[in-house]
């Protein structure tokens, strides 16, 4: 059964993207095909999160190759987290697509790029393999790749050579990183190399050295500061419904991968590594939430959130308590629903007003109130105030904080989520709250257009955000499902010996 | 390019290639080789024959299946009426190009087809081990020899679907950047 | 009590709604609901006077120590009966002073989620239950300051409130957490009982400072009080409840709350001492200068709320028994003041005092309450406002520290009071007018019987206290004593010199009224000082902040590539020398001569070959020759993967290169030659990054081959390739078959590249030329 | 009998023979890519003693080896160098005439005139035959 | 060799890095293809080398015998190179697309998306608390 | 260390004095069509490598390679040829 | 052609049975190309009972790549002897050579042949195909037409013996 159960993830969407290829011209059956692929994806992955929750560690051992031979495919609670929020992100945007998304980028293969990017997602968040997770890296990279180039208008062309370039180098990073870890040690598979590096003659320094290899790779892939600097340039230039998945997915699965990395396999020498964490994390949240205060589009200060909110994540790691580590991870789904949920809203304002430059919108808080309502939501679960979901991964990123001791990281945290609100509240101001500005003539032309599209086009645009605000105020309303399993993951991530029995068969 | 000795030459070398990177895709288990190196010999040949006669001609060489098909169909398709297109079209050809009421049609095979083949088929090879409570791409082995093919077995059809995808993405990439 | 919560929750979301049905009447259920409240409320009555303390516990997230935990005493009641009560009649109010707003619905929406949050600030039993709906009061406040929303002013106003309180909820978690973690739990009532263990542990400064911070913020005491006068943007019943009843004394109550286990200690008497002190002072001399009736309001509150934080400060039973009375007065007056305020508003259009005279002949009623309210503000008997004053007084001059100064600030403010008091209710409404300010709406009995009601309160409390509130306050004050508590409210004390005091008062006062006018004209002198006050520092910061941010991004995101990649290297170079130099292994360079002898000729001519290769691809001009050294250097790295027993990564390279080549030169016929961008010094720093990485690199691949590699997986596929994979190329065994799932991912990124090349060449969307 | 012959040592031989023509071919042509003085001689000339310097190499490849299997490897390698390379210098050769790559001074190229006319490639001689070696 | 092939990675390395860094369009793709080369060469450097013996079974036995190639560095680097080929011939085409769209050569001349436009520059970043409106 | 393996190492490093010297070429130009020249007799010397490599080890699969790269070796002349025919026309 | 590519294919299979079921020879590639030759002359004798044509050109086919490898060699050692040699020998010229061969393959094959031989290249061919046009080294400059003779003579000729 759970052979079955752990592949799913990423059959449903690679078969879902090789018959959409099959009816590459016919735009009709690739979203009924879609439609099917998303929500069998979405069980699929919320089953699996039901079975690794309630049994234990999954593991599959691809093509019946025993454990370091193979590679093995592993569910903790953390990675089916992960998937099935990739999975609800995945419905979202695909819905939100249907209408949002203009139908000659549909034609050129939105819909199989997503599903495929979706399985990349799937796969990095699933294997228990360091080569295996570099190809599903590079599945969504090139996914990403392709989908912010998808259209070619300038913005996206600018965006995507830097986009393009500083990814290339991140991945090649990491693939030095990976090749110094198999000749420093000898295998790839992940939970070997865990009782390796905690052997008697494991070579600390080389190890270490190998991590920051890695550090620099998911570094770069999770945005952290200064190595960020090819999301604010290239998140917001995609249509929206392209831009949400990505802004609210793809950095995250970076992080996946250097909380997995970091909490498995580079243990050692954390005497070192800890305080650069500490010191990057601290950076990235100021950084990014300077870059997010000062800018003037929606999609810009959605842009540089994530940094900031990555620096909030990346905090997790750098403190290394179980609590913290949890508030990591509680923070981590928080902040896929919300920033692709706040991107997904953008869109909408974009569909209805034309624009996203806060200087030529207003006025929406009277002609939308439901949006306004959703907005509100997701901007103030972003900015952590409580009941709302972000506050609770901030408190216990907080809690786990104080408690190691690290008061100033705490800090800086607190001070960052200030201005956070500040941020969001300039949204607010301007999108909402200010009276509406003269449309300009981008404007007119995409209201002309949405006008004439599809009278239920605003209707299903706001679905998928509605959806999307019922999981954010799920999870903060009652948080204690999410963490309570956010608790059990940092436990199994930090109890390294369950992995390795689990994958090694021990 | 219009040169003739170049034309003449990709005439000859096509089925050369083709022949080749076939054999070096099933070889390859053994020896140096399989899918992928096979996959971009067999397309490499058809890049030739794009740069000396262009993409619109290759296309409609080697990737356009000409056939021919009952005019005024009327009601429904069913089975059989497909069933009689298929076989008059691969055994009674010369009667069709006759025939007044048969009338040629065409249908381009997008090398975007041939790559969902190739990863339909690398993504199916694994599944029959979940059918046998085994994991993915479990291989299965049939229990014989054959002479050029050599032992079959579902990663062989891994293999193969590579092979496919590779023809594919490349033939996809040289034919739009030709057109360009 | 969860009941309750939740029912306003749903309530204040189907508001809109309820407006859509309703229309009008919309302001009935919506008042309907703290009525029900209260009456609830009120049924506990009985029990908590007779010292019982409800508890009701929800789980919310058990995992974290954070409950929905319930926990009504004394002062828990007094506080909610207070919200409650308040609440109905500003329902009511707000339903007569927006009547006809298109945003009716979402207006009662944001006041009952604040009214919600406001009851679960009171009740709540957990700190961090306490915390989640401290910040909704923030919140919902935002919303409803921003009401206005098309108005800049209102807009920043809005802003501020939040930046400043929500600020202060940040600095209050921060303390709450270390609260939680020195008193090892979350629960109020068990931290009730660890005073001391909280007060003597060396992290009590800290957070009992960031606690203050977070109750200053939120009842505007200095430096952080500018807020409160600029949140009189709001609507006036808003500001009526918010900013004189409730919110701003959330603060209050959170001080009152934590007193016994917080309190106590000199720094937490000296703090609130002097802060409130200087609030105060601040409070009655802004006062003084405006003349918009919401401003003049709004600084009094400043003052009263300083007062309260003072008494809480000194901390003595005195005190805090005239904390409790003062308290409830003032909420009395202020909030029929506001409502007055608010009525003079509708009815006229303005609020400027010079512009208002003579309005008592045709809003009588408002003018009777606004009397009420200035007699219990001036603290005249028999007024409620006359026995907070007494109790004041007392106070003040029973205080061991500080009497002189404690007085003179209480008696100062009071002063204040008295002449504002008179303006307030008797020279805008009675003194005769020629010409009295025009009006413009009548009243209707929404807008006038609610200051009414609640002023005739403030005159029924003051006529009976005993009977009516001295069994509240007494247990008000248990809980914040610890000890149980006899005190006795009366009217009338006997003439003494506290008495005598509050007689010099109102003199005083109405001499300070007399002299207003020329107070006014002294004002503006003091506006430079104001200028650099915490408003000023608030926006400078603001500034700072903004323009700070905008440079350091500009400057970091300047948009050219090059140094963005250039952070990059430098950043991963710093890291591993950094990570070198810290763990410190090092290369051993000896026996490496041997390795170089060995090396075969035509090794060596490879490599030697590559290196002028790439120096001429950095000099050619000619795209063309650039690309053919690319696939000379290819062809010469596939050459080394055969020479290493790499036959399959070989044929695969040369391919690769050979198909990179024809991809380029179908694709950039083209583009122009070459030019020379860079600049020299450019270049050198390039150069000189480029040569540290590649040496680096080096460095790193020589200090890994130093080492043995011990690789299970090579023996292993060795002895199975063949036996279990019945392939002799292990290679082609491990990719089709070990490590299938790499290709199938490896084929993905093929097809998508494909798809991607496809798209991007055949889709072009916004193609200006 | 024919056992008893060391075999191996008459391969060996044989194969340096073929190996070392093969190289001397291969080092000879390469020079000659230096010294010769224009573009066209140098086509016409040196890849296809390159091409047969290739051939020598593998031939002493297959008869060393003598394996039915690489002699057909080696078979192989030479029908496909010895058809690739004249179709490769033919195409090179035609595209330098049209790009007007300059000829040795001293070539005569009385009958190229009016396949230049006609290609249109044609403004003057002189434009492609320019003073060179 | 041991010493030399890590040089050469070295070597590789620099010159990727240094072409990354030029403003040039083609210098970038150039950079990013042979930064891609050093990845790949260092992969292979890494594993540790072996002259001159794969990893294949010979065919008269069923389990190779040392010495024989480590397969692990080679399979990893095959799937490198190929993903590195898609990715690379996806730049390649970007560029091109790039340079249609834009018409400029000069990498610095896209710095568009991520600057704040001053233009856009509204009120939202110069606060006002004047209750007039 | 036999004379025969001594003949194929003489052997391989001329082919490698051969690539140099074509490099140069290469190098020197001056023309497109002789550096293509140079790139396809680069390609021959390459297959030449690989050829006494392949006597060198005596492992049979090396040639494979060179079989591949002879296949499709002047794919490279054909497409630089085919870029100037198409920048030019 | 066809025959040929039979007969060879059918000899292939023969001696790959043969080495495969007997044990008659030991198995190297002298032997197995010793027993390939001995079925493809079986077979190509047999052919004269049925295809004339088949039958005459092996020979020479035969006879038209000895006298190629010849060609090849001497004039590689003659443009060998160039380069090593400080001062040049030769008279490059470009050359119109009027076709007899008519059909594209032969066509293809002369300029095949003609290419591979050390000293000529081909340049182009004429659109009509009656001309083609090469580059040569070794001409005569005031007689051209010795040049054209001697291709004429050498390569065209055996070309269309064998194709006719
Ligand atoms: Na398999
Ligand atoms: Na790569």
């Amino acid at each position: 059964m759970q052979h079955i159960l752990l592949v799913l993830p990423l059959l449903i969407p690679l078969y879902g993207a090789i018959a959409c290829l099959f009816f590459w011209r016919k735009l009709g059956v690739q979203r009924v095909i879609g439609v099917v692929t998303q929500l069998s994806l979405c069980a699929a992955s919320a089953y699996l999160l039901y079975k690794t929750d309630t049994t234990g560690i999954l593991t599959t051992q691809i093509g019946n190759w025993q454990a370091p031979f193979g590679i093995t495919l592993v569910s903790d609670i953390f990675s089916s987290l992960m998937v099935l929020s990739s999975a609800i992100v995945g419905i979202a945007v695909f819905v939100f697509s249907l209408r949002g998304l203009s139908n000659a980028r549909q034609l050129f293969g939105y819909y199989p790029l997503l599903l495929l990017l979706q399985m990349g997602v799937n796969g990095v968040c699933l294997t228990g393999d360091l080569f295996n997770l570099f190809v599903w890296f590079e599945v969504l990279l090139i996914c990403c790749f392709v989908l912010i180039a998808l259209g070619g208008s300038k913005p996206q062309l600018e965006g995507s050579i830097k986009y393009v370039t500083i990814n290339f180098l991140a991945s090649s990073f990491l693939l030095t990183g990976i090749g110094m870890v198999y000749g420093i040690l000898g295998s790839l598979n992940m939970a070997e190399l865990a009782v390796l590096v905690r052997s008697a003659e494991a070579n600390h320094g080389l190890i270490t050295l190998a991590s920051i290899f890695f550090l620099v790779a998911f570094g770069i892939k999770a945005a952290i500061f200064p190595l960020f600097f090819w999301l604010p340039a290239s998140y917001h230039t995609p249509p929206i419904g392209i831009s949400a998945f990505i802004a609210g997915l793809i950095t995250k699965v970076g992080l996946y991968a250097l909380v997995r990395l970091f909490t498995l396999v580079f243990v050692l020498n954390q005497d070192i590594l800890l305080p650069i964490f500490l010191v990057l994390s601290g950076l990235t949240m100021v950084i990014g939430v300077l870059g997010a205060a000062s800018q003037v589009d929606f999609r810009k200060i959605l842009s540089f959130h994530i940094v900031s909110q990555i620096g909030y994540m990346l905090m997790g790691l750098a403190i290394f308590t179980p609590m913290a580590i949890a508030g990591s991870i509680y923070f981590v789904i928080h902040n896929i629903l919300v920033k692709t949920c706040l991107f997904l809203i953008s869109g909408v304002v974009y569909r209805t007003y034309g624009s996203f430059a806060l200087k030529k919108l207003g006025g929406v808080y009277l002609q939308q109130p439901l949006l306004s309502l959703l907005f509100v939501i997701a901007a103030f679960s972003l900015a952590g105030i409580p009941p709302f979901s972000g506050f609770w991964g901030k408190f216990m990123l907080a809690k786990g904080g104080l408690e190691a001791g690290n008061y100033g990281l705490v800090a800086t945290s607190l001070g960052v989520s200030l201005i956070t609100i500040f941020s969001m509240t300039k949204i607010w101001n301007e999108v909402f709250w200010k009276k509406k500005p003269a449309p300009t003539e981008e404007a007119a032309r995409v209201i002309a257009e949405a006008n004439t599209a599809h009278i239920g086009v605003l209707r299903l645009l706001h679905l998928p955000v509605v959806v999307l605000i019922v999981c954010i105020l799920f999870i903060g309303l009652y948080a204690e499902p999410l963490v309570n399993l956010a608790l059990r993951a940092s436990e199994q991530l930090l109890n390294t010996e369950s992995y390795v029995n689990a994958v090694l068969h021990k | 390019m219009k040169t003739l000795i170049l034309a003449v030459a990709i005439r000859i070398f096509i089925p050369l290639f083709v022949i080749f990177s076939v054999y070096i895709l099933f070889r390859g288990h053994n020896h140096p080789g399989g899918g992928f190196i096979g996959g971009l010999i067999c397309a490499i040949a058809f890049i030739f024959h794009i740069m000396a006669h262009g993409p619109k001609d290759t296309a409609y060489t080697f990737f356009t299946i000409k056939y021919f098909r009952k005019a005024h169909q009327t009601g429904r398709s069913s089975v059989s009426s497909v069933l009689v297109l298929v076989y008059k079209n691969l055994f009674r050809k010369k009667e069709l190009q006759a025939a007044p009421d048969w009338l040629p049609r065409q249908w381009r095979v997008d090398p975007i087809f041939i790559i969902s083949c190739g990863l339909f088929l690398a993504a199916t090879s694994g599944v029959f081990g979940l059918f046998l409570q085994q994991p993915y791409m479990s291989a299965l082995w049939a229990d014989m020899y054959l002479p050029v093919f050599g032992k079959p077995g579902t990663p062989i059809l891994f293999d193969l679907g590579v092979y496919l995808l590779v023809l594919g993405v490349v033939l996809k990439i040289t034919f739009v950047m030709a057109e360009e | 009590m969860l009941i309750i919560i939740l029912a306003g929750l749903f309530l204040a979301f189907s508001a809109p709604l309820l407006y859509k049905w309703l229309g009008k009447y919309v302001y009935v259920p919506m008042a309907l609901y703290p009525l029900a409240a209260f009456v609830y409320f009120s049924s506990y009555l009985t029990d908590v006077l007779g010292g019982q303390t409800i508890f009701a516990i929800h789980r919310w997230a058990p995992s974290l120590n954070i409950n929905l935990h319930f926990y009504l005493d004394g002062l828990s009641l007094f506080f909610v009966l207070l919200v409650t009560g308040f609440g109905t009649l500003i329902m009511t109010y707000a339903g007569g002073y927006l009547k006809g707003d298109p945003l009716l619905g979402r207006f009662y929406m944001y006041l009952t989620l604040f009214m919600v949050a406001m009851t679960g600030v009171v009740l709540s039993g957990n700190i961090f239950c306490l915390f989640v709906f401290w910040e909704m009061t923030s919140l919902s406040s935002y919303l409803l300051i921003g009401y206005k929303h098309d108005k800049a002013g209102s807009r920043n106003s809005a802003l501020q409130a939040l930046l400043v309180t929500g600020g202060g909820g940040l600095a209050l978690m921060g303390g709450l957490l270390l609260l939680g973690a020195v008193g090892q739990t979350y629960t109020i009532s068990d931290l009730l009982n660890r005073g001391d263990l909280v007060t003597s542990h060396e992290l009590y400064l800290p957070l009992m400072v960031l606690i203050l911070i977070g109750a200053f913020t939120k009842s505007a005491q200095f430096p952080f009080h500018f807020w409160l006068p600029n949140a009189m943007a709001a609507p006036t019943p808003v500001s009526a409840y918010l900013h004189s009843a409730t919110m701003v004394k959330a603060g209050i109550y959170l001080l009152a709350r934590f007193t016994p286990v917080l309190g106590g200690t000199d720094a937490w008497q000296y703090t609130l001492m002097a802060v409130g002190g200087i609030t105060t002072l601040l409070g009655a001399l802004l006062a003084m200068q405006h003349t918009d009736l919401k401003a003049i309001l709004a600084y009094t509150t400043i003052s009263a709320l300083g007062i309260l934080v003072t008494m809480t400060g000194i901390g003595s039973e005195p005190a805090l028994q005239a904390m409790l009375v003062f308290l409830l007065a003032h909420a009395l007056y202020k909030g029929t003041l506001f409502l007055v305020a608010g009525n003079v508003d509708h009815a006229t259009g303005t609020r400027e005092l010079d512009q208002l005279r003579g309005l008592g002949r045709s809003m009588v009623p408002t003018g009777v309450a606004a009397s009420l309210a200035a007699l219990s503000m001036a603290g005249v008997l028999p007024f409620f406002g006359f026995i907070g004053k007494e109790l004041l007084y007392e106070a003040a001059l029973a205080a061991t520290t500080f009497k002189a100064l404690l007085f003179a600030v209480s008696f100062f403010s009071g002063m204040v009071f008295v002449a504002i008091a008179i303006v307030l209710g008797f020279k805008l409404f009675w003194q005769a007018s020629s010409r009295p300010t025009p009006m413009l709406h009548t009243m209707s009995p929404a807008l006038y019987l609610p200051p009414v009601i609640i002023s005739s309160v403030g005159l029924l409390f003051g006529l009976f206290p005993a009977a009516l509130v001295t069994p509240i306050l007494r247990r008000a004050a248990e809980a914040m004593l610890g000890v149980e508590q006899l005190f006795e409210l009366a009217l009338w004390h006997g003439f003494n010199l506290v008495l005598g005091i509050s007689m010099l008062t109102l003199l005083l006062g109405y001499g300070a009224y007399r002299y207003s006018n020329r107070l006014h004209t002294y004002a503006p002198r003091l506006n430079p000082l104001y200028k650099l006050g915490p408003q000023r520092i608030y926006e400078l910061g603001l500034e700072g902040l903004l323009n700070g941010a905008t440079k350091l991004t500009q400057k970091l995101q300047n948009g050219y590539l090059r140094s963005y990649i250039f952070i990059i290297i430098s950043t991963f170079m710093v890291l591993v020398v950094w990570v070198l130099a810290q763990t410190g292994p090092v290369l051993d360079l000896s026996g490496r001569w041997q390795e170089i002898r060995n090396a075969r000729l035509y090794e060596l001519v490879l490599i030697v070959l590559l290196v002028p290769a790439l120096l001429f691809l950095f000099r050619t001009r000619s795209r063309l020759t650039a690309i053919a050294i690319l696939g000379m250097v290819g062809y010469s790295i596939a050459l080394f993967y055969i020479l290493f027993g790499a036959p399959d990564v070989a044929a695969t390279q040369l391919l690769i290169e050979t198909l990179t080549v024809v991809i380029f030169v179908l694709i950039l016929h083209k583009l122009p030659e070459f030019r020379f961008l860079s600049s020299r010094i450019q270049k050198v720093k390039y150069m000189i990054v480029a040569g540290l990485f590649g040496c680096l690199m080096t460095y790193v691949t020589l200090l890994v081959k130093q080492y043995p590699l011990v690789s299970g997986l090579k023996a292993y596929y060795g002895e199975n390739s063949y036996l279990q994979g019945y392939g002799r190329n292990m290679v082609n065994v491990i990719l089709v078959d070990f490590r299938s799932l790499d290709t199938l991912g490896e084929t993905t990124v093929l097809a998508v590249a494909a798809i991607g090349i496809y798209a991007m060449l055949k889709l072009k969307l916004d193609n200006e030329h | 009998m024919l056992e008893k012959l060391d075999l191996l040592l008459v391969r060996e031989i044989i194969s340096s023979i073929f190996i070392l023509t093969g190289v001397a071919f291969m080092l000879i042509s390469t020079i000659g890519l230096l010294r010769f003085p224009d573009f066209y001689i140098r086509m016409s000339a040196i890849t296809k003693g390159a091409t047969l310097g290739v051939g020598l190499i593998l031939m002493g490849l297959g008869i060393y080896f003598n394996q039915p299997s690489m002699l057909l490897k080696v078979l192989v390698i030479v029908s496909f160098t010895f058809i690739t390379a004249p179709v490769a210098a033919h195409v090179i050769g035609r595209t330098a005439v049209q790009n007007k790559i300059p000829f040795w001074d001293r070539t005569n190229l009385k009958e190229l005139e009016d396949y230049l006319q006609k290609e249109d490639l044609s403004e003057k001689e002189s434009d492609i035959k320019v003073k060179k070696g | 060799m041991e010493i030399l092939l890590p040089i050469l990675v070295g070597i590789l390395f620099a010159s990727g890095l240094y072409l990354i860094l030029h403003r040039h369009f083609f210098k970038l793709i150039l950079g990013i293809i042979i930064f891609g080369l050093a990845t790949n060469l260092f992969l292979f450097v890494i594993g540790r080398l072996t002259r001159g013996n794969t990893a294949i079974i010979d065919d008269d036995v069923t389990i190779a015998s040392e010495p024989f190639a480590d397969p692990v560095p080679q399979a990893l680097l095959l799937t490198a190179i190929v993903i590195g080929f898609g990715i690379q011939a996806f730049a390649i085409v970007l560029i091109k697309r790039v340079y249609q769209a834009f018409g400029t050569n000069d990498l610095d001349d896209l710095d568009k998306t991520d600057k704040i436009h001053e233009e856009l520059l509204s009120e939202g970043n110069t606060q006002k608390y004047d209750q007039q409106d | 260390m036999n004379l025969f393996s001594v003949t194929l190492i003489i052997a391989i490093g001329a082919l490698s004095v051969c690539l140099v010297l074509t490099a140069i070429r290469f190098a020197l130009g001056p023309t497109l069509p002789d550096r293509i020249t140079a790139f396809d007799l680069f390609v021959a010397n390459v297959i030449g490598i690989i050829a006494i490599y392949t006597e060198l080890t005596g492992n049979a699969d090396f040639i494979d390679v060179a079989i591949i790269l002879s296949l499709f070796g002047f794919l490279g002349s054909i497409s630089f040829a085919y870029y100037l025919m198409k920048t030019t026309r | 052609m066809r025959i040929f590519l039979i007969h060879s294919g059918l000899s292939f299979l023969i001696a790959y049975q043969f080495f495969k079921l007997t044990d008659l020879l030991p198995y190297n590639a002298v032997t197995a190309s010793g027993v390939f030759i001995l079925f493809f002359m079986t077979l190509w004798l047999s052919s004269a009972l049925y295809s004339r044509s088949y039958f005459r050109k092996i020979p020479i086919a035969i006879e038209f790549i000895i006298f190629f490898l010849k060609e090849v060699v001497v004039a590689n050692l003659r443009i060998a002897y160039d380069i090593i040699t400080p001062s040049y020998l030769m008279k490059p010229a470009v050359i119109a050579l009027p076709l007899d061969v008519k059909t594209d393959l032969e066509i293809t094959l002369l300029s095949c042949i003609i290419s591979l031989t050390p000293g000529s290249l081909t340049l182009d061919v004429r659109e009509d195909k009656q001309v083609m046009y090469l580059h040569t080294l070794y001409a005569e400059h005031d007689n051209l037409d010795k040049i054209k003779h001697t291709i004429k003579d050498g390569f065209e000729r055996r070309i269309l013996e064998l194709t006719t």
